[in-house]
């Protein structure tokens, strides 16, 4: 099975224990992720507030690369990227106008997208499309542990890009149950980390980061496992800085979802760049 | 044109008349522009504008002109047909013309309304109208009519305090009435309450003396635990087939006295107490119903038979059957009432997944003295089923902190966009209830965006629960959490007077859910032919003033099925139902128009097809002196067209609808629109008046605009579509056409809209193989109250003319006059 | 398929029998022969395309189901037809098509299946009994009985078989 | 007027709003906001330009979307939020030193590289002061083992075809341009 991938650079960078997991976890699934070439980034949440316009069509290039690849299904595993990729490809499909619009902005630069691709969550694409009943058959070592599936926001709002209530979303721990782990319920699953207010208003940013710590530490899991790399990035890398800022102790290791198939499916700690996170030694303790 | 033709259309004097309704057409057409225009046009021997042609001063202009000009047609421009045709047409008959000598423009939803903006434009649509207008009118014929006789009974269906009102009104008058229900009993959702605002009473009181009352009416018959499955025949002679289910009780034998009920040993949900109480197997709703006949529940049921062993009457029946009953009526009242939406949907305030989260109608179960606490609140994460008592048991404190949440679901863009009306005046008696009846310490917290208190006692009653010291938030609440432990509340909302978020405790969160057609109803409409708007209720025939009618002669609305509606107000509509009832059938016969189908037996050649084509079997081939030809039952036939869309020969013709009428409306609009629009494309719409028709008048008042250039002619039915019409707007310079027919299964007039689709599929491939591509014409549903798809496909076909450029014909004719 | 099948709901029996006796006491092979105007049971249907209204008619009421319904509008028609000999309304079609018409009128156009009214209806020889039903009814004449039998026909035939 | 502006790039219609204060009761952040959602919407209702940009609302918007989510009216603030950040660096308009420098060598790596690059953005950030002195002490133990576990990438990663987003960067601008004429 064959899909379409655009990384992200969060994923290229700092976050590539995602991708070097998401990679080889979906190589034991038997699902080979076919890159984009030439993929740009897709202005996060920064181009937006700088020039709105100028990110979407950032967003729309991509798309535009996809479709003269000829991938139908694209698979962002970064929850902006697919807030980005997929509200504008949404758009584009369902607004002839905008469609118009934006293509003449991409023709500047010889692109032009008909609205043929796809964009999806890597959990979604997994839960939905993959199927969990062929997940199951392959888990060889079940993590029995009581699981936070944290979603964060952009993989489930808005509603156009959705594939499932904001409110009370389920993919994520269904995927934690058949990996054999014990998902929990708990109010902050779709709570704002904060996304870059950790840059831009630290304290602001910490606060929010603490708010979903907070909830998830309630509910006595023992894992977090996150789809985002700004999620991740806040909680794991964060949580050290929360702790000494607040004076709070949390002990919650934090891993990508990819992380935590790859262990169940056999996966070696460094086969799915468990290491890489900063919380691993938590895990350790 | 032979001398004998000329010699007719000299003889047609017509007159114009465009109004300006204040300035909803003046503001945006240039009124004096068109006059001058229609003036040009051959047979216009006089053109008039007036401020208000409806009006008494603007009627007699017309008939005066009518006299002094000596007109034999009338043309008049304003609003949509379905508000003033009528009116204008009496106009008519008084001057002595037959009324079909008329022809109304819709100025007004069509254009000013529409392209408000641009006022060049919109004059220039108006006068392409008007040109249409007045080429059609030349060929009007003169309809005539027919009296009826009618049956002096009504069917009401359903029995709250609407339906109750109208069977008493109708059955004191004289009037046989079958009033049906589909629950065991009468009484309808205000039975389930235990007080009913403003005046505090118990409904039960009020319904009980109702009740009596029906009892003492003869004329009233009341048949509960029934459905209505079929309705044929036409105004005043419905004929209606009722389904009885059984209640495995004999109605005839059952004395009332309940040992039955008492005896049973089972325990299930309550549906009548909205789940907060259980009932037995074989149970009555609530103790006054009416009539006092339990009814058994055979899913619930053990079979153990005590009943049966109990029965001092041998009432009951287990091998009762569904039973049908067939009645003939002379008019029809809906008033099937509403239900409350259950808002698992909006997941964010948790109904559903929290116990202690309930709705409106839940609490009011609880306050109901009748209901499982004999009128004391109480948490549902403390109540228990005792199975050793067989009854519901509450463990704990009473609630001590409510917050009430108004607008769950209405007003809101994702769920249902109306308002609920009523919601705020039952949370307020509610909250009323609560601090004088059961705790007047109760810390009550009314989350409001906007208190609509707004009848007769209504303001003096929200001043009440005011003094008795309820706290009132203005804000919308954004979420609710649950402590897992203690079951306690806690409610997000920004105080938007105070301007800051805040958390409030709750032990009870009560929704003011939306209310919703009661379940059915969409089903019930499609039986009876008439129709609902987008917010899924009945739709009357005009909101201001046709507020209990349908577009069905003879089938009225009464009450809440028509929207969320107080008592006083449904009681209103139940006695004006009535009365419409009595207006339709008091004389004991009705005319009836004769704008049907009719057949030409010169060129009729027994072919068949209309038969075939005839959703009511009105009309039929017939052996005659002349050979075989085809005949229409005009009592029967409605008029939809369908048989003439697709008669060969052109024999059968819907009056008023005739081909010539058609290609002189076609010829007169696109020859306007081509010589005023020139270059650009030209559209033309065939709209069904029930849905895209109705459609285009709902985008006018809510102005939504779209292309100018957008030309809507009115059909009766997308079934009356003719292969002929759309090749005639084409041959007349039409670059795209499009047809607006009912969604498949909604059609008024059967599967109209499904022979028209097929027409317009064959029509597509035959324009492909001709070349001029079949790209150009489309079908499209547009139901009603769809006014947003009715704009969007005109801008959407504009798009498409612009992108397929004028047709071959046109670009010829084009290349023609530059040489 | 099953020729016995269409003809299930008329008994041929007779018809069939007499057919082979013919054949048998024939002397030579008969291309063709008059009979009667009346003579109901032999004879022989000429159907003309151009006048027929597809109204289906006789497909629907045809005893041995001999016709079948032909979902093509035959383009040709249309630039063939007298004008002014056909029915009202179709006239009127039929001149609007022509005057439309970008390209030279033939070929065929799908009619979607239920739409009555387009196309047109074939005829099967060898089912036919020559009840001239569909004659009858035929509201257009487009299918006439003619009083003659083709005789070639029931020697080629292996309708006995 | 600040409203068209707004419904100009955000295609969204602040006039729909009725106050319901969903939005703010639902914004992870509005406690450290001035205005909230809700009031910033009234305000630029009312046109008054001066204080909506004063504000630090919109600056604060973590661009979650639950205010969209769950509004009655269907209005998003989140892209009003975007509008209005567009609208304020615009004008040069910024809240604080450090989003202007975040910003600023964000847009610079997209035009450079076609991408983000964490490692040069971290170096830039501090050269450029984009952190007091305070925090960089406290953050360097993060930033040692952030660096101990290879997160800190060191190549730059370009993407082939930087002339296409050149050039799709240059159409926007050119197109608000002849907007504003």
């Amino acid at each position: 099975m064959k899909v379409g991938y655009y990384p992200g650079c969060s994923l290229k960078g700092m976050e590539d224990a995602y991708s070097i997991s998401l990679i080889s976890s979906f190589k034991v699934l038997g699902i080979e992720l076919v890159e984009i070439e030439d993929w740009n980034c897709c202005g996060a949440s920064v181009i937006p507030s700088y020039d709105y316009k100028f990110a979407n069509a950032l967003a729309a290039r991509n798309l535009a690369l996809a479709e003269e690849q000829n991938l139908r299904t694209i698979i962002a595993p970064c929850s902006e990227c697919y807030n980005r990729l997929a509200y504008i490809n949404y758009k584009m499909k369902n607004d002839a106008g905008y469609m118009e619009k934006m293509n003449k902005i991409l023709s500047e630069a010889g692109l032009e997208y008909r609205g043929t691709v796809e964009v999806k969550h890597a959990v979604d694409f997994l839960v939905n499309d993959f199927g969990i009943d062929k997940i199951k058959e392959k888990v060889k070592n079940p993590i029995n542990k009581k699981i936070a599936s944290y979603y964060g926001c952009l993989f489930v709002r808005p509603r156009e890009i959705s594939v499932e209530s904001a409110e009370n979303p389920k993919t994520m721990d269904s995927l934690v149950e058949a990996l054999g782990g014990t998902p929990v319920d708990y109010d902050g699953k779709t709570k704002c980390c904060g996304a870059s207010l950790v840059v831009s208003n630290e304290k602001v940013g910490l606060q929010t980061i603490k708010n979903v710590l907070d909830s998830i530490k309630e509910t006595e899991a023992e894992i977090i496992v996150t789809s985002c790399p700004l999620c991740h990035a806040n909680l794991d890398t964060q949580q050290l800085t929360i702790e000494k800022e607040f004076k709070v102790n949390y002990m919650l290791p934090v891993m990508y979802f990819t992380q935590l198939l790859g262990l169940a499916l056999g996966l070696s700690e460094r086969e799915v760049a468990l290491n890489k996170n900063l919380t691993y030694e938590v895990l350790k303790v | 044109m032979s001398e004998k033709e000329k010699k007719k259309n000299e003889e047609i004097r017509i007159g114009f008349f465009q109004c300006h309704c204040g300035v909803n057409i003046a503001g945006s057409v240039d009124v004096k522009e068109v006059v001058e225009y229609a003036k040009k046009l051959p047979n216009v021997v006089v053109a008039k504008d007036h401020m208000f042609l409806c009006s008494d001063p603007g009627r007699n202009l017309v008939k005066e002109a009518i006299k002094k000009y000596n007109l034999n047609r009338v043309v008049s421009s304003h609003c949509t047909p379905s508000l003033h045709q009528e009116t204008f047409r009496t106009v008519l008959k008084e001057a002595g013309l037959n009324p079909f000598f008329h022809e109304n423009v819709n100025s007004r939803e069509h254009a000013s309304w529409v392209h408000y903006r641009d006022k060049k434009k919109a004059t220039d649509k108006v006068k392409v109208l008007v040109a249409g207008g007045i080429e059609r009118v030349k060929h009007h014929k003169p309809i005539g009519t027919m009296r009826l006789k009618v049956k002096k009974s009504v069917l009401v269906i359903g029995g709250g305090p609407a339906g109750i009102q109208a069977a008493l009104d109708l059955g004191k008058a004289g009037y046989k009435v079958y009033l049906v229900d589909r629950r065991p009993h009468l009484g309808g959702n205000m039975a389930r309450l235990g007080k009913v605002f403003p005046t505090d009473d118990c409904p039960i009181c009020i319904l009980g003396k109702k009740f009596h009352e029906l009892r003492q009416v003869k004329e009233i018959e009341v048949i509960t635990y029934a459905e209505v499955k079929e309705l044929s025949g036409y105004v005043g002679n419905y004929k209606v087939k009722i389904e009885k289910k059984p209640r495995y009780v004999d109605e005839e034998k059952c004395i009332g006295c309940l040992t039955c009920v008492s005896k049973c040993p089972v325990r299930v949900k309550s549906e009548w107490y909205e789940g907060m109480d259980v009932r037995p197997a074989i149970y009555i709703n609530y103790p006054a119903q009416f009539p006092r006949i339990p009814v058994r529940d055979p899913e619930a049921c053990i079979n153990c038979g005590v009943c049966k062993k109990v029965c001092p009457a041998d009432a009951i029946d287990f091998d009762q059957k569904p039973e049908t009953i067939e009645l003939e009526v002379g008019a029809i009242i809906v008033a099937t009432g509403y239900e409350e939406w259950k808002p698992y949907a909006v997941e964010e305030y948790g109904y559903g997944k929290y116990k202690n989260v309930i709705t409106q109608l839940e609490l009011a179960q609880m306050l109901n003295p009748e209901g499982p606490t004999h009128g004391k609140p109480f948490k549902p994460s403390d109540a228990r089923y005792d199975k050793k008592k067989r009854k519901l048991v509450i463990e704990g404190e009473p609630p001590k902190k409510y917050v009430f949440i108004h607008c769950v679901g209405s007003r809101d863009e994702k769920y249902f966009s109306y308002c609920s009306k009523i919601c705020c005046m039952y949370s307020i008696k509610h909250a009323k209830m609560i601090l004088m009846d059961v705790d007047p310490n109760a810390e009550i917290y009314l989350c409001y965006m906007d208190i609509r208190a707004f009848s007769k006692g209504y303001e003096e009653y929200y001043k009440q629960v005011q003094k008795l010291g309820a706290r009132i938030v203005r804000g919308k609440p954004a979420e609710i959490r649950e402590d897992p432990k203690t079951k306690k509340l806690y409610v997000k909302v920004e105080d938007t007077l105070l301007g800051k978020p805040i958390e409030i405790e709750a032990d009870l969160v009560v929704l003011a859910s939306t209310l919703r057609p009661s379940k059915g109803t969409k089903e019930l409409a499609d039986i009876l032919r008439i129709t609902t708007g987008e917010d899924g209720f009945l739709r009357e025939l005009h909101p201001k003033v046709g507020p209990v009618d349908t577009v069905t002669a003879g089938i009225f609305i009464a009450g809440a099925a028509s929207g969320p509606k107080d008592i006083p107000e449904s009681v209103a509509q139940g006695s004006a139902a009535a009365a419409r009832a009595m207006s339709l059938l008091g004389k004991g016969e009705v005319e009836i128009i004769l704008n049907k189908a009719e057949v030409n037996q010169e060129l009729c050649i027994g072919c068949g097809i209309c038969e075939t084509l005839c959703p009511y079997g009105a009309i039929k081939v017939h052996e005659t002196h002349l050979g075989r030809k085809a005949k229409v039952s005009e009592v029967e036939c409605q008029g939809c067209g369908a048989c003439a869309g697709g008669c060969p020969t052109g024999a059968v013709m819907r009056r008023n609808y005739e081909l010539d009428q058609m290609f002189a409306q076609i010829e007169g609009i696109l020859r306007s629109a081509k010589e005023i629009f020139k270059d650009e494309p030209i559209v033309l719409a065939f709209a069904c008046k029930q849905c895209a028709y109705a459609a285009s008048e709902a985008a006018g008042t809510s102005r939504l605009e779209y292309p100018p250039n957008v030309f809507i002619i009115r059909i009766p039915c997308s079934g009356t579509i003719d292969i002929a019409h759309v090749l005639k707007a084409f041959k007349e310079g039409a670059d795209v056409v499009y047809v607006g027919g009912c969604e498949p299964g909604s059609c008024a007039f059967v599967d109209g809209n499904l022979k028209a689709e097929k027409r317009i599929q064959f029509a597509k491939r035959l324009l492909d193989a001709i070349g001029i591509g079949g790209d150009r014409l489309e079908i499209f549903w547009i139901p009603a109250p769809e006014s947003m798809k009715f704009a969007e496909v005109a801008k959407m076909m504009v798009e498409r003319a612009k992108k397929l450029g004028p047709t071959p014909l046109r670009k010829a004719k084009a290349v023609k006059e530059v040489i | 398929m099953a020729e016995k099948e269409r003809r299930k709901d008329v008994n041929t029996e007779n018809r069939d029998m007499l057919i082979s006796i013919i054949k048998k006491l024939a002397k030579k092979e008969v291309d063709k022969i008059e009979i009667p105007l009346t003579f109901y049971g032999f004879g022989r249907v000429k159907y003309d395309a151009n006048k027929c209204v597809a109204c289906l008619k006789c497909y629907e009421n045809c005893p041995t189901k001999a016709y079948d319904a032909v979902r093509l509008f035959d383009l040709s028609t249309v630039k063939n037809a007298d004008i002014e000999s056909l029915w009202w309304k179709r006239g009127i079609i039929f001149q609007l098509i022509r005057e439309l018409a970008q390209k030279d009128l033939e070929g065929y156009v799908e009619v979607p299946e239920g739409l009555r009214g387009y196309g047109r209806v074939e005829h099967n020889e060898e089912l036919c009994i020559s009840c001239s039903k569909c004659a009858d009814l035929c509201p257009t004449k487009a299918l006439t009985f003619e009083n003659e039998i083709n005789m070639s026909l029931w020697f080629k035939g292996g309708k006995e078989e | 007027m600040i409203a068209e502006e707004v419904s100009k790039i955000s295609g969204e219609n602040p006039f729909a709003c009725f106050q319901c204060g969903d939005c703010t009761g639902s914004c992870p952040v509005s406690f450290a906001m001035d205005y909230g959602p809700r009031r910033m919407i009234h305000l630029i209702q009312l046109n008054l330009e001066e204080e909506v940009l004063k504000a630090n609302t919109h600056w604060l918007c973590a661009s979650c979307y639950n205010c969209t989510y769950r509004c009655p009216r269907n209005i998003s603030f989140t892209r009003i939020s975007y509008a209005l950040r567009n609208i304020s660096v615009k004008r040069g308009i910024y809240p604080n030193k450090t989003t202007k420098i975040f910003y600023e060598i964000f847009l610079d790596h997209m035009l450079k590289y076609g991408r983000f690059n964490e490692g040069i953005f971290v170096r830039e950030f501090v050269a450029k002061g984009g952190k007091g002195l305070k925090e960089l002490l406290r953050d360097i133990n993060l930033g040692l083992k952030l660096w101990k576990k290879g997160k800190i990438p060191k190549d730059v990663d370009k993407i082939d075809k930087l002339d296409q987003i050149k050039k799709i960067y240059e159409a926007c601008v050119k197109e608000e341009k002849e907007d504003k004429q």
